[in-house]
């Protein structure tokens, strides 16, 4: 049973117009193991990702999670199912504050009737302050909007926002883009931690140092197919840089 | 001081506030003292419920991201789906049912449409518009029937209340409906749905948020609002003429618009809707109050309705630049 | 040979009642004589360009006769000078060139003008006005800029000044404003004007939403009669405004007349080639005591 | 073949173009061959122009990002200008210059207002709307003065030309103009600028292009179109009505976007919006001809317009969804 | 006169509604000199360089550009003085071609009357594809959309326009963001090469090591105010780390 992959995805293709994204994909991704991904740009990381969360559908091929067969309609699904995504992309409704941005369609409810009920503002307002400060980013207060934060500072809530509805699959595209060190620290630590909390993970980025770093186990793809796939303690540094 | 000012003056829909105020004294001397006098405030409030009902569903289903222009024909449609049900014996609670459900059910259309086939409400809608008129007409058969007299509760919608016979029961209705929206979309999840979906799209879809339903549900409000609305006015006119509501779609987005809602979505409340469609029958009343020409009389609205959105831009811009670290 | 096929244009949308009494009547006759008829609207209320379109299309399925109001002096010369040289019957109803037979190459004109119809308007109430004192008269011109609008405020307005110019001792004040087509807004804009003019003597609306006036005048317990109405146009509410008092005059052309008599005219013309001849659906001004007889008609959509 | 196939049908214009195709065939066989008939076509294409000039107006404007919905008031309000100074006595020339300068004058009030105070061009032009309505109807007095006969060159504007008569001086002014904006748009360098400004403004205004300048010229370009087909109608008609082209901005609003024009600006083709025109224009016409009840009329319509989208959005997904590496 | 700086801000204030951004910024850029800045998430680094490349106004202050006062009144101010800017966002129109995105502003044309004129297609097409090849992008072709490029293709098209467009002063506002390992180098050895150029540059990057490498001079600021700002001989990895 724990031999069996949480996620199995076989023969995974994805044609935007005019474009052949992945080219037959074959991935399993194991219970509390941390798959790093790595790839040149355009790779198809972002795209299969996507699948994987539901929030584009594959031309082909199929998805097994918890060995149940899958199709996920949107993003709900995905999340439903368990599977927690930071977006390399449009993560965030930059007119909207920082709370409710946290919180958006997982909102704390005083009381509700199917499904649609009073917010609790307080609890909204307590916990990203919580959540925020977990990150160790400084912000202003809670209410400020979202489109007027820096660079890093979005993307930080972004992370604070993952990191709190922790999941049974967290999937990380590129979270530390525009983090500052600090905040990268953290952010690298959290992807270390899913391991010993039993959470698998996929986490894509372009520093091979911190790739290394935080994952069981490397995938490296390159024009729409895996390249490599290893054990990180299987694999080097230089063995990676080559297939890239 | 300073910081209190810069708050409110930030919010859009009190600088609407500001200008209201400010016409209400020109219009108060232009109009020697009968403006503020309780008969012309009077017919303001009935009028006024009206219009602003239908305001606040565009200002909802804005702030959603979608438009709607047939709010007019359905404005025109429900009261009639009503009178010619009424005027075949059904009793007044299923006709007034069955108007409303007619409403819902264009606004279900207009929804489904526009997010099964990824179209723009714009045309949706502007189909819709064609479409409900169409019918309007059809089912009325061309002859407008008459409401019979008795064949509705007046107490309930349109009769005077309050001091000095001051109010209509519709004005209640009006400000109910407004305090509910209002905490629907502050208050709730709901709310919060809506505003994610009109603020980005993408980024309410990969959080997780139905906003297919979401939208299909603001459009259905809107097109409730809009048809309950059209039927307070033909109860308190007496009579359900097919042609009633028309050009009534770029009245409420001005509304909307000059109340704070922003024409991309996301950004705007419904009181400001309720300021924007204040203010234009508050401009239309005193122009006539001061005596203008007919043929003046649309450029004298024209040039207000941009006047008042431009001081609206220009306190917030002022208000901007106060420099207060409110700590946001 | 086939039924006749007879097109109706105008200037007209078809939320408009007056002409769904029009097309009721040319729909009766039409099928009296078993023609294969077809009525036009426009989009919008009032819009010219879009009745010269039509008339072109439906001009291009070769009609045995086209009726059309003509509604401007110069903008369908062309189409009917056209129409006429390809031998289609052509007649002017509802209004016509205000040059009538020399402006335009119709045939014949059923129907009354605007100007006149106003100035019939305008005459019949002045016997309501009162017999001394100032008179202030508002002339609601529902559509500033469209013709039917403009004409009909226009006929009104010479009468008065006629009025003023038989009358030089009385003071005679001329108030045009604009209230627009639709029902609620008319009331609450002449709504409002009333209350700051309460010295208003009458009030003239070029269409039939002075009944939505008269509704808010009762609303507000001021006594039938106070401010005198009129306009034009039949329908339940304006019979239901003139038997409660609130509605002096009203003109009406007998829309469904106008519908069916230029049919038999053209079906005349056609079949045993007899000229069509103008036919005036009278001066049509109705008053409080003509109500009840109007009843049964209205709802049978006859007037 | 395949990638042919998929090239032409993401165009969004060419979906437009085949629905056309269909609607003739269909408006063939129902009207018993009229519809193509040289009398019709001959209907058709003297109106055609006109809207159509308006459309590509729009077109270029929503592409840039902004709305123009005085379009319908320009369009009476510059022959106005025109046939009162002829009437004054004033020659041709002049008074057709002094129309178009009229029409160049409120696009740039238009163009000003919105980029200067930063506020949404729909309230702009909504004003815009009233105003020049309104000054249509005053300068006109109401009544439209007459055009003397002879005052304007009929050979140059209106006259029929060509085969059998076919077309008016106006359809070649307008496919020159059409010629011209597709030009400017997909050719130069300003072209590039407007996709741009409409595309993402920040973006585009970062690169240094002067994106104020560039919306302001755009709407001087909008209403100097309108303006231009105004004039052309009331030639043709030889009657400057204050009325004509009401409704018109919606309508012109609506062949952008069936020609695949989005709303929210940087997507859109000048030859979409006149597809989109031309569609428009057919089903009008189409209908009549096909003797659809009065009272029906506008839902049919509306169905239809909808419809055209529609078929529009499924063809093009449909067109993506075929698996060819096209190199992009 | 060597010795002038080509920039030089003095007392630079920048109010947001509601925060104060900029606290009173006072530097120098010398010609010929890479700066680094760097600095916590919400620091103030791409409001400074906003104001310096004219897409924000400051609120009070000075800028002198070559010695003269200037008042940037929008970015065509700013590169017509000769200042080019990378952003970290909103850089790129995604409804437009790569092509098109490369020479928007400064389109080749192939004559013009009053600045207006015909587009030299081709010229664009070439050009385009040899500045991308120049990043070691691998890009289909110049006529795809931006919209429809993955992260990294994305930042690689806006650094290849920088490059293309070299100016008199280069600002790079995070540029190795979504970057892949290969065209980090690429961004890496085109910053440096900007001293061989002779052209000053400022750099702005999260990643200590890359700011060290190719930097003379480096500025961290925090909360608004420069805290640090000596040349990268004078200090070290660690006292940078410090002040952040
Ligand atoms: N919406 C789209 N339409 C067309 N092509 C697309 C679209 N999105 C992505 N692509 C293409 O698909 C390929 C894979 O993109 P993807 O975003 O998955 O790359 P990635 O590995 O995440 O790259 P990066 O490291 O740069 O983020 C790229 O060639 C990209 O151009
Ligand atoms: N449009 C805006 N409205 C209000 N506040 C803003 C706006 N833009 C930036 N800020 C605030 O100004 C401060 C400085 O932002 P800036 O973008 O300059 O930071 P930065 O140093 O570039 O950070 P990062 O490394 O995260 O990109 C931040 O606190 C941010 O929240
Ligand atoms: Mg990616
Ligand atoms: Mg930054």
């Amino acid at each position: 049973m724990s031999n069996e992959p949480i996620i199995r995805v076989r023969n995974l293709h994805k044609w935007y117009s005019g474009v052949h994204a992945l080219k037959g994909v074959d991935l399993d991704f194991h219970r509390g193991e941390t798959v790093g991904l790595v790839g040149d740009n355009g790779a198809g990381k972002s795209t299969l990702i996507n699948i994987l969360s539901g929030t584009q559908a594959p031309t082909e091929g199929e998805i097994f999670f918890e060995g149940k067969k899958v199709r996920f309609k949107g993003p709900a699904d995905a999340m439903e199912a368990g599977i927690e995504t930071i977006y390399q992309y449009n993560s965030m409704v930059p007119t909207m504050s920082i709370a409710r941005n946290m919180f958006i369609g997982r909102e704390p409810l005083k009381w509700s009737v199917g499904g649609i009920g009073i917010l609790d503002t307080k609890k909204m307002a307590a916990e990203s302050v919580q959540a925020i400060a977990d990150v160790d980013l400084h912000l202003r207060s809670p209410d400020a909007l979202v489109g007027e934060l820096s660079g890093g500072q979005r993307q930080g809530v972004a992370i604070a926002r993952a990191m709190h509805f922790k999941s049974k699959v967290m999937i990380l595209d590129e979270p530390t883009n525009h983090l500052a060190v600090k905040e990268t620290q953290k952010v690298l630590g959290f992807v270390k931690s899913l391991k010993e909390l039993g959470i698998p993970g996929i986490f894509i980025s372009h520093n091979i140092h911190h790739v290394m770093e935080c994952s069981d186990r490397i995938v490296a793809m390159a024009r729409g197919e895996v390249v490599l796939d290893k054990r990180v303690d299987d694999t080097s540094m230089d063995e990676i840089l080559d297939v890239l | 001081m300073k910081r209190f000012l810069k708050i409110y003056l930030e919010k859009p829909e009190l600088a609407g506030v500001a200008f209201l105020l400010l016409l209400t004294v020109v219009f108060q001397a232009r109009s020697g003292g009968v403006f503020l006098s309780a008969a012309n405030l009077q017919g303001i409030l009935g009028l006024l419920p009206e219009v602003a009902l239908v305001a606040v569903g565009v200002t909802l289903l804005m702030i959603c991201g979608e438009f709607d222009l047939s709010v007019g024909s359905v404005f025109a449609l429900t009261p009639m789906a009503m009178a010619v049900t009424l005027e075949a014996g059904w009793p007044f609670l299923p006709a007034f049912a069955l108007g409303l459900c007619v409403a819902l059910l264009v606004g279900l259309v207009n929804g489904v449409l526009t997010v099964r086939f990824a179209i723009p409400s714009f045309i949706t809608t502007l189909g819709m518009l064609f479409v409900a008129r169409s019918i309007t007409v059809v089912i009325s058969g061309g002859f407008p029937p008459l409401l019979p007299n008795g064949a509705f509760p007046k107490w309930l919608f349109v009769a005077y209340v309050g001091p000095g016979d001051m109010f209509r029961m519709s004005f209640l209705w009006f400000v109910a409906i407004a305090v509910l929206v209002t905490l629907l979309l502050s208050r709730t999840n709901f709310g919060n749905w809506v505003r994610a979906t009109g603020g980005f799209l993408p980024a309410a879809e990969s959080m997780g948020i139905p906003t297919k339903r979401v939208k299909v549900a603001c459009f259905m409000i809107c097109s409730l609002l809009a048809g309950f609305a059209g039927s307070l006015q033909v109860m308190r006119l007496g009579a359900p003429l097919p042609s009633i509501g028309e050009g009534l779609e770029l009245q409420a987005v001005a509304a909307a618009v000059i109340g704070g809602t922003a024409l991309t979505g996301g950004i705007g409340t419904i009181f400001g809707g309720i300021i924007g469609a204040t203010l234009i029958r508050v401009i239309d009343n005193g122009l006539v109050l001061s005596q203008v020409d007919a043929n003046w009389f649309k450029m004298v609205l024209g040039a207000l309705t941009v006047f008042a959105v431009i001081l609206n831009a220009w306190l917030r811009r002022k208000a901007k630049s106060i420099k207060v670290e409110t700590g946001k | 040979e086939g039924p006749m096929n007879i097109v109706f244009t105008h200037h007209s949308s078809a939320s408009n009642p007056f002409w769904q009494a029009v097309k009721k009547g040319f729909d009766d006759a039409c099928a009296k004589i078993e023609a294969n008829c077809q009525m036009i609207f426009t989009q919008t209320e009032g819009a010219i360009d879009q009745q010269a379109a039509n008339m072109m299309a439906a001009l291009a399925g070769n009609p045995d006769a086209l009726l059309t109001s003509i509604v401007d002096n110069n903008a369908f010369d062309d189409i009917i000078q056209r129409a006429v040289d390809n031998g289609v019957i052509t007649m002017a109803v509802n209004v016509d060139d205000t040059e009538g037979a020399d402006g335009n190459a119709r045939a014949s004109f059923v129907g009354q003008g605007f100007i006149p119809a106003g100035y019939s308007l305008g005459k019949k109430m002045s016997e309501f006005f009162p017999a001394e004192g100032p008179i202030k008269a508002v002339v609601g011109i529902s559509a500033p800029g469209q013709n039917w609008s403009e004409q009909r405020g226009a006929g009104v307005m010479q009468f008065l000044e006629e009025f003023k110019a038989a009358n030089p001792d009385r003071e005679v004040e001329i108030v045009r404003l604009d209230t627009g087509t639709d029902g609620a807004v008319v009331a609450e804009r002449v709504g409002a004007y009333l209350n700051a003019n309460p010295d208003t003597t009458a009030y003239f609306d070029t269409g039939l939403w002075h009944a939505y006036v008269a509704q808010v005048l009762a609303d507000r317990g001021v006594e039938p009669g106070t401010v005198l109405m009129g306009g034009f146009d039949i329908v339940a509410e304006v019979l239901q405004q003139m038997e409660a008092g609130y509605i002096q005059v009203q003109v009406d052309q007998q829309p469904y007349m106008q519908g069916f008599i230029p049919v038999m005219q053209a079906y005349l013309a056609h079949t045993v080639n007899l000229s069509p001849a103008d036919v005036d659906t009278g001066q049509g001004i109705v008053l409080a005591e003509d109500v009840p007889a109007l009843w049964d008609l209205a709802k049978q959509g006859l007037r």
